[in-house]
């Protein structure tokens, strides 16, 4: 096994953790929290099959590697604005439920 | 002397899964803070011998990256912090 | 070659992943989440990604964490109330099934990827004497697939957008996030005196070795952006209102002249954001140059959050 | 000389070593905040510190060299004034809850 298979299946099990946080924790923050390890995983997983394809002397696949660092940034930007969503929820409700309420139907 | 260093390095990482314990165990907020400082620092060393060890010169510019950032994180709390007295 | 020191990340990575979906309590899973983005920049060390390692430093170790901790830290006192709110057990267990699954599959699907990997290396190496930059993940960024990195500086821009539209009405033009109340003469306010002037340099660094080594704009941006907020939180700066003509201008600046570049690529090389092979760096070199303070004031006000505080007079 | 340089780097960096195993050791085992924050920055930074001068001797070429200290230099200044700001923190009443 290489550090490449090895971060790999890490990658995997990383997915897995944050999806079943994503669904369990009710605490939005806590969700966002969750979606942005299950982005790293992904991310990571992405870096192993870069890791896989080095060649021509270079250390990693250079594509993939430029898209992840296009894939961080913008998965920044995403949490930036869940960020202040959560917020403006919290400012104008006073609470943090995402539970719908209880006279809807 | 790769072998020394790629040792000092696993070393220094083990000390700082160690402190890590601090975010499980808390009990304040600053506590847990500490821990991820303790990484900064821990994950600096952990790089530049990681870096000597492997013959690789972009790790020390990681390694500055973080030290100019690490703190960051820290920082913000202290500023968001919510104020007891206030 | 597995050393211990990948093992160690590896359980590491694992143990704070973990921690962030089980702790009790909303500030812990982000203090363990920062720790797990700080680490994540010594496993890209250890996949050669480089030029990944110092983006995830710079944004998941310091901006990523910046957001998430102020965030906890303002919502902490009515916590309470919302860990009363819990998942009932049948859904946990289908919760535990489904990631299982997700994880087991993804598990075969690393450990059966094809060998030898199919790689683009070899193209991006012969092709890159033609655009003039040594590093081969700048040369994707920026000449074989700028249209990515266009599409991205527009994203961000989106989604500057998207946090500035949740401004209350009274607000808006204002200045962006609560009023910082700071002490000049405080330590903070030391602290961002010496460091923020050294932090730009080393943003500059980074952003110029890019061309031939690990490093580039994003990484760049973010180093500055970051003192910039330094200089915020110490009270030596304060946030622009997000009406002046000045900071929309510079928003726009960068895509726009990364667009007309690319537009006078359809008539001098063919294509749009073709570049003619003999000006190909100092385009690319000019490109950079305009997204950079684009990518600084963007970054530094998604940080910033929505516009709260009323327009002075 | 390769031999007397090579004996230093093993030398400062154990005892670098030595100094964060302290500094965890402190951060786990001190009774409450404030004395768990001196344990942390100052075991730590000395631990990064001797870290870096054993590493000076294997850095190629003297701009190396600097840039090694300079990011000593750097975590000295954040970590001490961060951990004042931490203090004032915990002393303002972000104590245990």
């Amino acid at each position: 096994m290489t550090p490449a298979t090895l971060f790999g299946l890490c990658a995997a099990a990383l997915i897995g953790v944050g999806l079943y946080g994503l669904i369990v924790n009710p605490h939005p923050l806590r969700k966002i929290v969750s979606f942005n390890v299950i982005g790293s995983g992904v991310f990571l997983m992405f870096g192993t099959i870069a890791r896989r394809a080095a060649a021509a002397g270079l250390g990693g696949d250079p594509v993939p590697q430029a898209l992840l660092i296009t894939g961080i940034v913008v998965a920044f930007s995403a949490t930036a604005l869940a960020v202040a969503l959560v917020l403006r929820l919290f400012e104008t409700t006073g609470s943090l439920s995402l539970a719908a309420d209880a006279d809807d139907p | 002397m790769r072998e020394f260093l790629i040792g000092a390095c696993g070393f220094v990482l083990a000390t700082v899964i160690l402190g890590l314990i601090r975010i499980l165990r808390g009990p304040a907020d600053a506590d847990r803070m500490m821990a991820t400082l303790l990484l900064g620092t821990g994950g600096i060393a952990t790089l530049l011998l990681l870096g000597a060890a492997i013959g690789e010169r972009a790790a020390v510019d990681v390694a500055l990256t973080l030290a100019l950032l690490a703190a960051f994180a820290a920082i913000a709390f202290t500023r968001a912090a919510p104020r007891d007295d206030a | 070659m597995i050393t211990p020191v990948d093992i160690g990340i590896a359980i590491l990575l694992l143990g704070l992943a973990v921690w962030t979906a089980f702790a009790r309590a909303a500030f812990a899973a982000v203090a363990g989440f920062i720790a797990y983005g700080l680490l994540l920049a010594l496993v890209w060390v250890r996949l050669n990604a480089h030029d990944v390692a110092l983006t995830e430093a710079a944004i998941g170790g310091g901006l990523t964490g910046a957001l998430l901790i102020s965030a906890a830290a303002r919502m902490r006192r009515i916590e309470q109330a919302t860990n009363t709110e819990r998942t009932g057990l049948p859904v946990r267990l289908l919760a535990i099934a489904a990631s299982a699954g997700v994880a087991l599959a993804l598990s075969v699907c690393v450990l059966v990827l094809p060998d030898p990997a199919p790689s683009l290396a070899h193209p991006t190496v012969l092709n890159q004497e033609a655009t003039g930059v040594g590093n081969p993940v700048t040369a994707v960024l920026l000449a074989f697939r700028a249209i990515d990195t266009l599409l991205e500086a527009i994203v961000l821009l989106i989604a500057l957008i998207g946090v500035w539209s949740l401004a209350p009405e009274r607000a808006w033009g204002g200045r962006p996030g609560p009023r910082q109340v700071a002490d000049p003469n405080g330590k903070l306010a030391w602290l961002a005196r010496v460091l923020a002037p050294i932090g730009l340099v080393a943003g500059f660094y980074v952003f110029w070795v890019g061309a031939d080594f690990p490093g580039g704009k994003f990484q760049g941006a973010t180093i500055i952006a970051s003192m910039w907020l330094l200089a915020q939180m110490a009270g030596l700066a304060e946030v622009p209102p997000i009406g002046r003509t000045w900071l929309r201008v510079g928003l726009v600046a960068g895509p726009l002249i990364f667009i007309a570049i690319g537009l006078a690529g359809t008539v001098t090389a063919g294509a749009f954001l073709a570049y003619p092979v003999p000006f190909a760096k100092p385009l690319i070199i000019a490109i950079e140059m305009a997204l950079l303070p684009t990518l600084v004031l963007v970054l530094g006000l998604l940080l910033a959050g929505t516009p709260a505080q009323e327009l002075s007079k | 000389m390769k031999l007397a340089f090579d004996l230093w780097t093993f030398a400062t960096i154990s005892a670098g070593a030595f100094f964060f195993l302290a500094g965890t050791v402190g951060l786990l085992r001190f009774p409450d905040t404030p004395t768990r924050l001196h344990a942390l920055t100052k075991a730590d930074n000395l631990g990064l510190g001797l870290v870096v001068l054993g590493l000076l001797p294997q850095a190629d070429g003297v701009l190396a060299g600097i840039k090694l200290v300079c990011i000593w230099l750097l975590v000295l200044l954040a970590a001490s004034s961060v951990s004042q700001l931490i203090a004032a923190t915990v002393r303002r009443g972000g104590g245990p809850r």
